[in-house]
């Protein structure tokens, strides 16, 4: 990838993180940080992808344990976000 | 061709679901839609994935994500209410070392093509493990398994110490015309040991803000592995909440009335020594008072002096209505002496039309404040005074007192320090589920009105 | 010569009122007329006769009679007094016309143009001529004050160091004029109010005023703006209702009226009976016999432990106020006929033709001329 | 045998309340005493004997007190009534210390251990036992009451068919519990209210009723919440200022007092005389020779065309609630030393000992000693 | 290749400057700031672009910018600020056909590489040249120099089969092998009749949403040419535009309160032909009533019957002293017979706080309602009716009325068609000059409070 | 430039696009569009570059026409927006 384009993608999620979270209440800051906690859980692609290309043992053992622990990033944080988040539920039908 | 095609669509299309589920997550409304969002962005990356041409090892693969995605949804089921933000802290801390031992296998492979890359792998490494090392130290600590805070002699300079060594070696990596595993082992031990390190001294109340900066830190982590695989999903999820959480990061610290720097560099169970007994006054802004009141189940208002003062008597009617509309149980709560002649309450509540139904005197409340979500103290002092239940010394003693602080939170709304009639400082504006919010209470209810509106 | 608009204290015993007011009597001059004044007519009023502007100060009510071709009164003159009358003169102000056979008499001998305020027809046009509106206004008010002075207890909800004094509750009966203002002031002190009146159209009016409705399931809609008689069974019905609603209050006020009528009795002295210790009644129709029971008009009476007040000529409770309303009434009413210092009185039109009750002579009113049988 | 708290109807000529009432007779029941009541006791005050739950009634006042500990009563007992006591009883009221010397003699003669509410030292936890505060709340707002039902005006503004009447100015001299409570209810009138006070920070809160502070520009802050006397000249500028303000309003109620002493005179003559014809004066100090020059204790007095009214007694108008307050007063008061129906004094607990006029057959308190020079 | 970095990194920095820049102007305390960070980023992509490497007709290139630069700068500095908007279009208009133009250029020099490229190209080129005809239309309608609306038979069918045409002349262009003169000729005429005919029927009224509209296209037009011409400072100012002009459009379409969908289809000069000879019943939504009042110098408001009965008093009193604060002068114009009893409105806006010096009878105050912005008549209905004044057979004739009417603009609160008291219907409410706004008055003053605050 | 990478980048301006403005007051929406307007003036470098490589009289034409209208966007766009908040300048100071 051009050095400026990821610069200019770097840019632009940095703004769309930012403001996407701009304005939001105390009492989302710890689902919130979970629930983002969750997404950067997407390191489970870069895991299995290493893994994939791996050769050696050694190379094998660390992709191994790189999946291994993206799959328990991804997969706890969708659930601890899941239960906080369903403290919200009631008030969506509203 | 076209399976490459499938893939990078599904990663665009991953992509576009996380910042949109990171978008419904800011808002109590959309919240669980938002993760929901997120989690198909999630499912969907990963299943093309299998799909991507020239992998191996898929045996391995499906075992190391049965294995770890098993074990971390079990407890994440299992888990206690209470005990989450260790949880978050372990799940953020593996995405670290996920990021880490990606970049391990790249430098492993000894496939760096170009300073650039090579740079961010190692950034990426770096921070990972900073991450990894870290957040294990904080769930340990909240977990109990690790007991208090425990702060080196010149905690700061060995920080800084160990922060430039890892560096030092990280640039050696760059700098070195092939991978040098030695260099490679060395510099993942210290990114560990610094992420351990730092996070040894900081204490209890604080952990929240240091777990949320670590989850930016590996949001960041996974973006540069992202860039070094070339996986736009990655770069995109990661620099994204790597944004977010540096944001999430800063109000949260703001919130808690600590800036950043404080927390990571002086840390407050230090700091914390020769202060005041009592705890500290925690200011809270309009939207978050705003928030507390309109997804809480019951408030009880406590109106005082300073209501009067301020003839804000309309503005407080005015949200309790807007909260009613949303379904919150508003409840008035008089004492005895509020204001400074018999019924001063009664004539403002009245004059603002509030009905009779809602207006309970002490006898009739008190007991409900414990069921109360928050208790909105407006321009009352001496009435909440829990002094007057216990401190002989105090000029107050022995007056009967509203229960606000029994209260799962409180929130005041004073214009500043000012005491009350008897002049004495009030210890339930030190309590840990009391918050401040400055302002003339006309002023400041108006805006917490706002807040609400904008909730609807 | 120009238009002699004469004003005499007022002659009935208690009547604080007068006809004329010092800023009303500066716009009868501004249009030409000459006002002959009784010296201290308006002195129950706390008006200074020096304050009138007029020149012209009499001392003896008599001679103002004799001589003014227009009288404003407002209570109806006695025999005696209508005898001094110039024989074709105005007279303007309260008649009492559906009780004043042996003074319609009178008036139509001496030729007399008599103009019974009761009468004036309630449209738009002529509702800043409606005496009847505007001292049911003042009596409102004064009855809920009444209500509040009498009362024992504190109209409104007081949180002391003590315990919590909760809010009085009160109830009117009769939603007209008078009923909506005693309402709205017994709001403002603070009390639980609740109105209660025949015509549906007053459910809202109560309610518009942050007070709650008394629904008996009656209605009586008359004509006009005012209400019909009941029939037995709606009486009783309403008697029902209105029972528990009172057993209820703390205080009690009626103003229920149907025009020409003795006031209908609504509330029984069995309603009074179950009425709690210490409570209060306010019988605003007590003069024309009473909504109440056992109401004497100018007492108090003990039945129980109820107070019933049967206050009379309230509005002379309130005389400065009362007074400057009552003038502008009848400013409004007259001066549309006075220019340059003279009368011309249109018979085409609506409001004067409807209000006057004699006439060269005749008894003009329709409803008056059957009411008394003339 | 269990503590008799012994209540009878009160001696005092118009004196209707009653210091005890139902509700909290049961309290004392509840505590173990034996209650003591005189048949009708409550009576005036609209509280039935049967409500008390009293077996034991006594028709013979003089007999309740021979045979009670603890006697509760509102106005102080007359001298032939002191003697009537049993030896070491404990009385428990108002009792006028400052004006008392006869009747302390008789106390201390025979042991009786009184204490006198006006004396109740004024700290935050007193406050439920503080009868001043609660029965001038109840004068401050009879006060209010008087004025408008006496005032020949409207107090609220009111726009009707034919012009408008601007609301009435309410001045409110001494801005205490009392004057406060008499700004709060002239305001929800609708009355244009002012409050004046020499203590500074009764600026804000007269200010915090949504009224305007008139300002002289004198202070006279004393201690315990209470003001001082003035000095000459800090009188000569107030009257100067004041005088204005009273010139302009349609109403005045006057609550200023200085504890033990006469009430300061800050109304004069001259401020009457250029009062509006029409206007109210109540000077709710009447009884301790008033604010007002020419009040008169109980009367209404004419000056011009000025109306002063000098009530007295005035919770006694509304004796439903003032005893309701009074009685739990009294029970907030001495409850804490009842236990199992037996009473224990605490003379360490500063509220007991500081209310203390006489025990021992000693006269107790300092200030009320040097001030009757005994 | 130095250069190159240069401008790369001018350009990247100009972007950031672009979006914070717009972030900036997004609230009124930044809002200066914003034009002035996103001023120095357009100089400084400008000044770089000169040093391209490989680049000729520098003369001409000068001559172009300082000619368009200067009158366009003069014109702006000139234009009152009444006509602003024209302006705004056709600068806007400008952009589009620059975007246009530009791709007119790259199929002049035939240089397309590849279907995607010409496809953005193309689309490019169509939207931008809508937007240019579109714009000069636009502003000539708004200048005065294009009269009125003009609708064509069959609007809608027509726009539809220009579109078509258009986007299937651009297929086939996209598709045709080389570049055909007389195919992108005939592309270039037909794109800009489409933006004329489009813009041709929409009223005055619906301008600004229609050139907000435009905003957007030419940034997506100038977007897509970036990636054409691949600088990615175009691409991003070009995007953003484009996205943040579809939701501004959308923003200022709701404010209207007209679909957009609607303005282009359905323009309001023709919808509203025949109705009442009276004239008609002209509804507001509650932010343009909040808009009257809060630039206004002068309210005057009428409580009437009906604000009683909905008990608005307390919000009409809060959006008071909301306009107060705003510099907006508000007072009370109280009719001798408003409610329904002597003092009705008198006990309300007592309640609700009103002091009295605001409040004004009839005699007082009729001749100020002539010198008022906006008489905001609330509920009330018989004491406003002018027929009171001149039709004798009404049942209200001669009663004295307030003179509402007077007032520059009129805004009526009420529920829908009811009559008051009197039964009849209330000429007032059919005037030129007057809104109705419908609700009950709680709700429907809420709502204008909320946008009032919207605008401090 | 990689199409998906493009996309990227559109999808990432877009949301910066919508996020940056998603909550701005009634009165800057003329200004705001004004504003957005001067933002896509920076066609103007496009057109210099498009200029810059043109060869025909024909190309040089169109391009001097380009970047005549570029440079009037910008300008004119500049000029307008900033008149138009220069009214919010004193409340800045607030
Ligand atoms: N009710 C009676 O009859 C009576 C009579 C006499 C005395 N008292 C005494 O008065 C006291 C009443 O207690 P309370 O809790 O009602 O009042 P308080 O203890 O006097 O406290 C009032 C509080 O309101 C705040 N405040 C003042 N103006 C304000 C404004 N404009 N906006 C927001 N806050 C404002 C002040 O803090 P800031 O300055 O920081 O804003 C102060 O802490 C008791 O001590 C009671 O004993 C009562
Ligand atoms: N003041 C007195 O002493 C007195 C006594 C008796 C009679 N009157 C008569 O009463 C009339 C008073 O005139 P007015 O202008 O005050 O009232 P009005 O003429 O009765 O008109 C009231 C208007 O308010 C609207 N309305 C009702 N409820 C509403 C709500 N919740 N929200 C918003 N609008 C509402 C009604 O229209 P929608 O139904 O469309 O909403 C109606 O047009 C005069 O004709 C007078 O003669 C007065
Ligand atoms: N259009 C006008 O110009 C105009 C002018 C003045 C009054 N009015 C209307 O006329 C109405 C009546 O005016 P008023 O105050 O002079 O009436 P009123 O004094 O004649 O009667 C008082 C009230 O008593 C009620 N009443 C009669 N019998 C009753 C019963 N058995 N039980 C309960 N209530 C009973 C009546 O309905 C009336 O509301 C007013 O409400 C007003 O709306 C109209
Ligand atoms: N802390 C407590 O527990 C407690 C309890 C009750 C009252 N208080 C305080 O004590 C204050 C006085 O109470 P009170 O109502 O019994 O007072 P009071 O009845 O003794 O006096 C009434 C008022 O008259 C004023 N006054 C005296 N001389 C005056 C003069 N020359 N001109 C004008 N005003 C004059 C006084 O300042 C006082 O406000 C109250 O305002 C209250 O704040 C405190």
């Amino acid at each position: 990838m051009d050095g400026f384009v990821a610069i200019y993608i770097f840019m632009l999620a940095a703004f769309t993180g930012y403001e996407v979270i701009s304005r939001v209440p105390v009492i989302l800051h710890t689902p919130l940080m979970s629930g983002s906690n969750f997404v950067h859980g997407v390191v489970l692609v870069g895991g299995m992808i290493a893994l994939g290309q791996a050769e050696t043992p050694l190379q094998q053992a660390i992709g191994f344990v790189a999946v291994l622990l993206g799959a328990a990033n991804a997969a706890g944080g969708y659930v601890v976000t899941e239960r906080m988040l369903a403290m919200f539920k009631s008030k969506e039908s509203k | 061709m076209a399976i490459k095609w499938l893939i990078d669509a599904s990663y665009f299309i991953a992509a576009i679901l996380f910042i949109l589920g990171l978008k419904g997550m800011s808002s109590p409304v959309s919240a669980r839609k938002g993760i929901i969002w997120a989690g198909v962005g999630m499912l969907l990356a990963t299943v093309v994935t299998f799909l991507t041409p020239g992998m191996s090892n898929y045996l391995l693969m499906i075992v190391a994500i049965g294995l770890g995605g098993a074990l971390a949804w079990i407890s994440g089921k299992k888990v206690a209410m209470t005990d989450m933000p260790q949880m978050v802290a372990i799940y953020n801390g593996m995405g670290g070392g996920a990021a880490a031992a990606i970049a391990a296998v790249e430098f492993a492979r000894g496939e760096m093509h170009g300073v650039v890359v090579t740079l961010l792998a190692t950034l990426g490494a770096l921070i990972g493990a900073v991450s990894f090392s870290g957040s294990v130290v904080a769930w340990a600590k909240l977990q109990g398994v690790m007991k208090s805070a425990f702060r080196l002699p010149a905690q700061n300079a060995v920080n800084v110490v160990l922060a430039l060594a890892a560096l030092g070696l990280g640039i050696a990596i760059v700098a070195a015309p092939a991978v040098d595993p030695t260099l490679v082992g060395a510099f993942f031990i210290l990114a560990l040991v610094l992420g351990t390190v730092i996070t040894l001294p900081i204490g209890g109340a604080d952990m929240p803000v240091v777990i949320s900066l670590f989850n930016a830190f590996t949001g960041l982590a996974v973006g540069f592995e992202g860039f070094v695989m070339g996986i736009p999903a990655l770069i995109i999820a990661g620099i994204v909440v790597g944004a977010a959480g540096t944001l999430l990061t800063q109000l949260m610290a703001k919130a808690m009335n600590r800036p950043i720097s404080n927390i990571l560099f002086v840390p407050m169970a230090a700091a914390g020594g020769g202060e005041a007994v009592q705890g500290e006054q925690k200011e809270v802004g309009a939207m978050d008072a705003a928030a507390m009141m309109r997804y809480a189940g019951k408030v009880i208002i406590v109106p005082g002096y300073g209501m009067a003062v301020a003839g804000a008597q309309h503005k407080v009617w005015e949200m309790t209505e807007l909260l009613e509309e949303a379904g919150v149980e508003v409840v008035f709560a008089i004492h005895p002496v509020a204001g400074r002649m018999p019924g001063h309450m009664n004539v403002l509540l009245a004059e603002a039309g509030v009905p009779y139904e809602k207006i309970f005197d002490l006898d009739e409340i008190n007991a409900d404040f414990a069921q109360a979500d928050v208790a909105l103290v407006i321009g009352a002092n001496d009435v909440v005074n829990p002094s007057a239940r216990t401190d002989k010394s105090s000029p107050i003693y022995g007056m009967p007192i509203l229960n606000a602080d029994m209260a799962q939170n409180v929130i005041v709304v004073k214009r500043g320090k000012g005491t009350g009639y008897s002049g004495i400082e009030n210890a339930l504006f030190f309590k840990d589920n009391t918050r401040l919010l400055y302002g003339s209470a006309q002023k400041a209810i108006g805006e917490v009105i706002q807040h609400v509106k904008a909730m609807a | 010569m120009p238009l002699v608009i004469g004003v005499t204290k007022e002659f009935a015993p208690g009547e604080r009122r007068v006809a004329l007011v010092p800023d009303v009597a500066k716009k009868y001059q501004g249009l030409g007329a000459a006002l002959l004044l009784q010296a201290g007519a308006g002195e129950s009023a706390y008006f200074r006769d020096e304050d009138f502007g007029v020149a012209e100060l009499d001392a003896d009510a008599k001679a103002v009679l004799r001589k003014a071709d227009v009288v404003l009164q407002v209570q109806p003159l006695g025999l005696d007094d209508l005898a001094e009358l110039k024989s074709g003169a105005v007279l303007i102000g309260l008649q009492q016309p559906w009780t004043s056979k042996e003074r319609i008499k009178v008036l139509r001998e001496k030729n007399i143009t008599c103009f019974a305020m009761e009468l004036l027809p309630r449209i738009s046009r002529a509702q800043s001529m409606d005496v009847l509106s505007s001292q049911a206004a003042v009596a409102g008010y004064e009855c809920a004050l009444i209500a509040a002075d009498h009362s024992p207890k504190f109209f409104p909800m007081l949180t002391y160091a003590a315990g919590t004094i909760r809010p009085a509750k009160v109830l009117v009966i009769g939603a007209g004029v008078a009923g909506l203002q005693a309402i709205a002031t017994a709001k403002r002190l603070g009390a639980m109010v609740s109105g209660y009146d025949v015509r549906p159209e007053t459910r809202e009016q109560v309610e518009s005023l942050g007070a709650k409705f008394v629904d008996t399931g009656v209605s009586a809609a008359g004509t006009g703006g005012y209400a019909r008689e009941l029939t037995d069974d709606e009486k009783r019905l309403q008697a029902e209702k209105l029972g528990k609603a009172i057993a209820d209050c703390d205080a009690l006020i009626t103003t229920a009226a149907i025009p020409g009528r003795k006031a209908p009795v609504i509330v029984s002295a069995d309603m009074i009976a179950r009425m709690k210790p210490g409570s209060i009644v306010v019988d605003m129709a007590a003069e024309t016999g009473g909504n109440v029971a056992g109401t004497l008009a100018g007492e108090k009476t003990w039945v129980n432990e109820t107070l019933i007040i049967g206050p009379v000529n309230i509005p002379s409770r309130m005389p400065v106020h009362a007074s400057e309303m009552y003038a502008k009434n009848l400013f409004n009413f007259i001066s549309p006929f006075i220019k340059d210092g003279a009368l011309a009185l249109d018979w085409e039109d609506e409001v004067l033709a409807g209000a006057c009750l004699t006439h060269a002579g005749e008894l003009r009113h329709a409803g008056v001329k059957q009411a008394l049988g003339l």
